[in-house]
């Protein structure tokens, strides 16, 4: 198989797609600058550079969605998104069911989102949960430059509006992508690893973190099965819940600040639906209620790493709860 | 340049007009009753969605906003279901989810309504694009208020509408109100047309309670749109005669200003001038309201008929 | 006591703290039409229409907050802190941090919320969550005059900005509120009742829900303590969990969506903290994944009324769990 | 009208200027060392720098965004404690939390910096109230890109400027790119000042690579702001002769028209001017550069010595 990087493995989705389906066309601030090869295939047309401005980019996307098109936007930075919100929450999420199912909203958001730039909170913000939060829309983010493929192909032939982050951390990093027509679905989640003693979840670069602590756990004699979720909105609770039953114990991660984020929808399902195999407290790592600080080494300790995520693990599978 | 435009009855437009003010005035009635919920009424604006409106194509495409009672109806949609909607009912051209607010008419290419004001506009060049990317017919009117011209979205809007070259008829309906606001404490400009031309967008400022005034402007804005597939900006004073959202008291409005304008009644200053130019008799008018009255009358029963949605069908239509 | 409307209590919130320091003032999209009194009181300076344009307004109360005014803005509903989302979170809060603690951001955004006036999801969504997920904010939603009235007072003090949810279904709602000078700190509960069997913990308008609930439950013969929230940050966990080790049990009410809102939160917290404690699953109760309609019963059938969480509650009260 | 504006010493704004120039190079260096994070540097623009922040009065205040290496060494901020905001270390000017790109430097009147695109326009209406409202003397100015004024946020923060009668002098630099797209794609006017008419604010464009005439043009802009009380906009033509964020290539940027720029290069053209008209002798102009050296180098001492900051203050001045 090819290997890509994850920036890449975009690149490889959007080509494919636009290939496919003329009505797909990309546009954002320096998208037909930074992805020319779109330009020289699809013409000046179907990927275009924009005026700075967030909101009418959104805008323009949800009405060419209504009436034909399936745009790809590229809205650079998550926190960015804040200019963009009316847009993706109040019309795209919103307008099909206040219309009574006239209209749907076939487009995608692509924003790059968490540590690996070291350039503070206005560009390193994971606000991923605030799109599961507000209903219409689908939020994506993948692990791994394969993911990214198989799963931005699968937004772009959705027909409702996907928010789709793609983590800064492994935007360079490479990975073998199928150069097929694979698509996966929108809403599985992914094993990467099998265990019995505790549930690793997580998603975007802390799946990695999780990889790293589930070495070290196993070395430590504890089995840790780690789950990525791929897809924060449909969440695939079966997986996640399959998981727990088999193991007993949780541990959530992800880079995103705790309060209200996805681990702690993750944590308050379990605690709903899997009490009786619970066997010990849900532990949940996620960045503190603070901003991001450019400085490399605050930007680094924000981030839940392997030790920490073992440390949390190792400690449900030790103790004896009540 | 002289164009051939279709002629137009003017009875029909005030047979309109007359349509949209009794189907306004019965939402008055209905809420004051507690029968209907409030809404924002165009009581005083119908020359500004008439006129228009009937200056549009079938294929043509418009997006409107909160107080889209004119344009909905002078595009020909149903008062029956239009008040059904209002009135939560499943029978409402959304089912009832809308309400009053972002009432939109797929059948009747009226595509999409947003009531966070500046919604329309954010989402009007996509219409545009996509007709222009299809190859679709069709210029796209985007109907807003001159508070909307207040957010930054209009002016993002008619920047990428003129960078893109998108057939976009822009109509300000300036009724000197954003809500509870004079329009003096919120623009440092008198005119909205003003701006286009700060984009390069041709633009014109016309009396928005003169019918036969704002169809001429809009025939001529649609011809240029639909040729040049560039934008326009057409600004149509008028003004907003009722309160914001019934019910609305007015005491923060101007008696003087309020009268000068009620004295330029839209329906008034038509059927005045087709009695006056002997094309209507008295008599003719009255049949006129007595007409428009039974429709709404019928509108009534069919609203009333429609049953409410059931609440298993909560979360029908979120999702594609 | 006298008795105002939620509505009133804030106006009375609003004259108090003017008439204590100069430096408050207040100014939005018809605020200085609808409350005229105040106008009459401070002034038209202090008391400002605005154009309608939400980040400008909210823009320009950072920007003053910073450098010498405590501004109270009005951006009337949720849904429209949506334009006003880059001022809120980008700017309001995390330039303090990121400049070191140079600067910071007294200032109160006002926003109506929920269901009670049937016009759909463009003016009724409760997005509270959004800016509990996100740093340097606080938020408050009270549930009744009193609270309103001081809340707002501490809020208005306090040199963070403050996000200040009024609840649209109590805006008219009349209650006692003291006219003295009581400032209810941000960051702490009430209980409203209390009770042994379960603890039902909300805020807002599903306040009273619960309180119904409770009713009903006592009726039923199962003791329901109920917990007001009243801040959701800070959020006083300290008096979530004294109740729930008490209790043994939790039902977590909102209007809010359910995914990723406050109660996932509160479950959240619960699970991994009062795990020894809990003596059932957790239940959480919350609107739908779905956007308000603006019919009447599909409003209702929305928000969580007080027999689905009786329901809730006693099944969690009665059931045997491993 | 003849206005008396202070005499300022031009070698005084050259030397500025080559700080700015030497600062910015040893960051591209450090950067391309691996040893200095990325930045968006100033170089080709330290004229529009250096001649407005030269008009201002010490109780001014300044609000910038993400290319603010100019503003602030011209206000006079000291370049090691900015080398180590940049580099992350505590002894930066915000213990290092910024880095390049949000530095504000309260003791010098840098009071907000914000690098969303369009942060800076949307608070400085707010900075400017409060010194209206608290009789506080100074004037606002606020530096923005051509980009940003593609954001409506630039056209609400005029509006409200224009309407509340605020002191913000509004300083544009254009600099024909935004980030990848250059500003042809994404404008649909030649001009930002343009836009100022239509809110009925004054402007000038003006040629931002001649610092002395960027001087002239920022004296009298601020000297109408402070007495008048109201918006000004100046608009600096220049250009972005790197790219938008160390490293960038700069594959994508007309040779021609980046070569036209260099070639008028603001600080070749004002130390030909000095050196031509006699003010300056050429080893005058080398001594300038070698003060210049020497103090970068002590910069790059400061931020080198300076620690990163300890991961367990991660979370101080989250909350005040
Ligand atoms: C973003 C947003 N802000 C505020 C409101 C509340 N609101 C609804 S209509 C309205 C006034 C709109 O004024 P204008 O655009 O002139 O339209 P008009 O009502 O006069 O027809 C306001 C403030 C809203 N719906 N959306
Ligand atoms: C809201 C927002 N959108 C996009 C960006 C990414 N970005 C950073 S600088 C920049 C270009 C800004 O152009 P301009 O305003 O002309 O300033 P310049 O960089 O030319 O000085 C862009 C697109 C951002 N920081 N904020
Ligand atoms: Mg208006
Ligand atoms: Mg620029």
């Amino acid at each position: 198989m090819p290997i890509l990087t994850l920036y890449d493995a975009v690149g490889a989705a959007l080509t494919e797609e636009m290939r496919r389906d003329r009505t797909v066309m990309a546009f954002g601030e320096g998208i037909a600058t930074k992805r020319h090869e779109l330009v020289s295939e699809f013409g000046a047309l179907r990927v275009r550079n924009t005026p700075l401005a967030e909101g009418i980019i959104a805008g323009t996307a949800v009405g060419a969605a209504a009436t034909g098109l399936r745009p790809v936007i590229d809205l650079l930075f998550a926190p960015f998104l804040c200019y963009a919100m009316d847009e993706l929450v109040n019309s795209a999420g919103k307008l099909r069911y206040m219309s009574g199912g006239q209209w749907s909203f076939p487009l995608v958001t692509l924003a790059m989102t968490g540590a690996g730039w070291g350039v503070g909170a206005q560009h390193n913000h994971n606000v991923e949960a605030w799109f599961v939060h507000s209903p219409g829309l689908k939020v994506v983010m993948p692990s791994t430059p394969a993911d990214a493929k198989g799963l931005l192909k699968a937004a772009i032939r959705d027909d409702n509006p996907v928010l789709f982050f793609l983590d800064i951390g492994l935007l360079h990093e490479p990975g073998e992508v199928p150069d097929t027509e694979a698509t996966i679905p929108l809403g599985t989640a992914a094993v990467r690893r099998e265990g019995h003693d505790v549930t690793l979840v997580s998603y975007g670069k802390t799946v990695h973190n999780c990889l790293r602590a589930a070495d070290e756990l196993a070395a430590a004699g504890v089995s840790a099965e780690v789950v990525d979720l791929r897809s924060l909105k449909p969440l695939d609770m079966p997986t996640v819940l399959a998981s727990v039953a088999k193991t007993g114990r949780l541990v959530v991660v992800h880079e995103a600040n705790r309060l209200c984020g996805v681990g702690a929808e993750i944590a308050a399902v379990v605690a709903e639906e899997a009490f009786a195999s619970l066997k010990a407290p849900i532990a949940r790592l996620g960045g503190p209620d603070a901003p991001v600080a450019a400085s490399y080494p605050l930007e680094q300790a924000f981030v839940p790493q392997a030790a920490a995520i073992a440390a949390a693990a190792e400690r449900l599978c030790r103790r004896q709860y009540a | 340049m002289a164009q051939n435009f279709p002629q137009i009855d003017p009875s029909m437009l005030l047979e309109q007009m007359l349509l949209i003010r009794a189907y306004e005035e019965a939402i008055v009635a209905g809420s004051a009753a507690g029968a209907v919920p409030g809404t924002c009424t165009s009581v005083g604006q119908e020359a500004a969605a008439v006129g228009v409106v009937n200056a549009l194509a079938a294929e043509d495409l418009i997006l409107t906003n909160h107080r889209s009672a004119g344009h909905l109806l002078a595009r020909g949609a149903d008062p029956g279901r239009l008040l059904a909607e209002v009135m939560g009912r499943e029978g409402g051209y959304c089912g009832g989810r809308s309400g009053s607010l972002h009432i939109a008419v797929k059948e009747l290419g009226v595509v999409l309504t947003s009531t966070i004001v500046g919604g329309e506009l954010a989402m009007a060049p996509g219409v545009a694009l996509s007709r222009s990317m299809l190859g679709l017919p069709g210029i796209v009117v985007c109907f807003f208020g001159d508070g909307a011209a207040c957010e930054g979205r209009f002016h993002e809007s008619l920047n990428l509408a003129a960078l893109w070259n998108l057939p976009v008829l822009y109509v300000c309906e300036n009724n000197h109100w954003q809500a509870f606001v004079h329009r003096r404490e919120a623009m440092s400009r008198e005119h909205v047309s003003d701006w286009a031309a700060s984009y390069g967008i041709p633009a014109q400022t016309i009396d928005g309670n003169d019918v036969l005034a704002v169809l001429a402007a809009a025939q001529t804005a649609t011809e240029q749109v639909r040729t040049s597939g560039r934008p326009y900006l057409l600004e149509v004073l008028t003004y907003r005669t009722r309160g914001h959202f019934e019910p609305d008291d007015q005491a923060y409005v101007d008696r003087e200003e309020l009268a000068a304008w009620l004295a330029r009644d839209p329906i008034k200053l038509l059927g005045d001038r087709l009695v006056a130019d002997g094309s209507m008799t008295a008599s003719g008018h009255a049949r006129l309201a007595d007409k428009v009255a039974t429709r709404i009358c019928a509108a009534h029963a069919f609203a009333d008929a429609s049953p409410y949605p059931n609440a298993d069908t909560l979360t029908r239509d979120v999702y594609a």
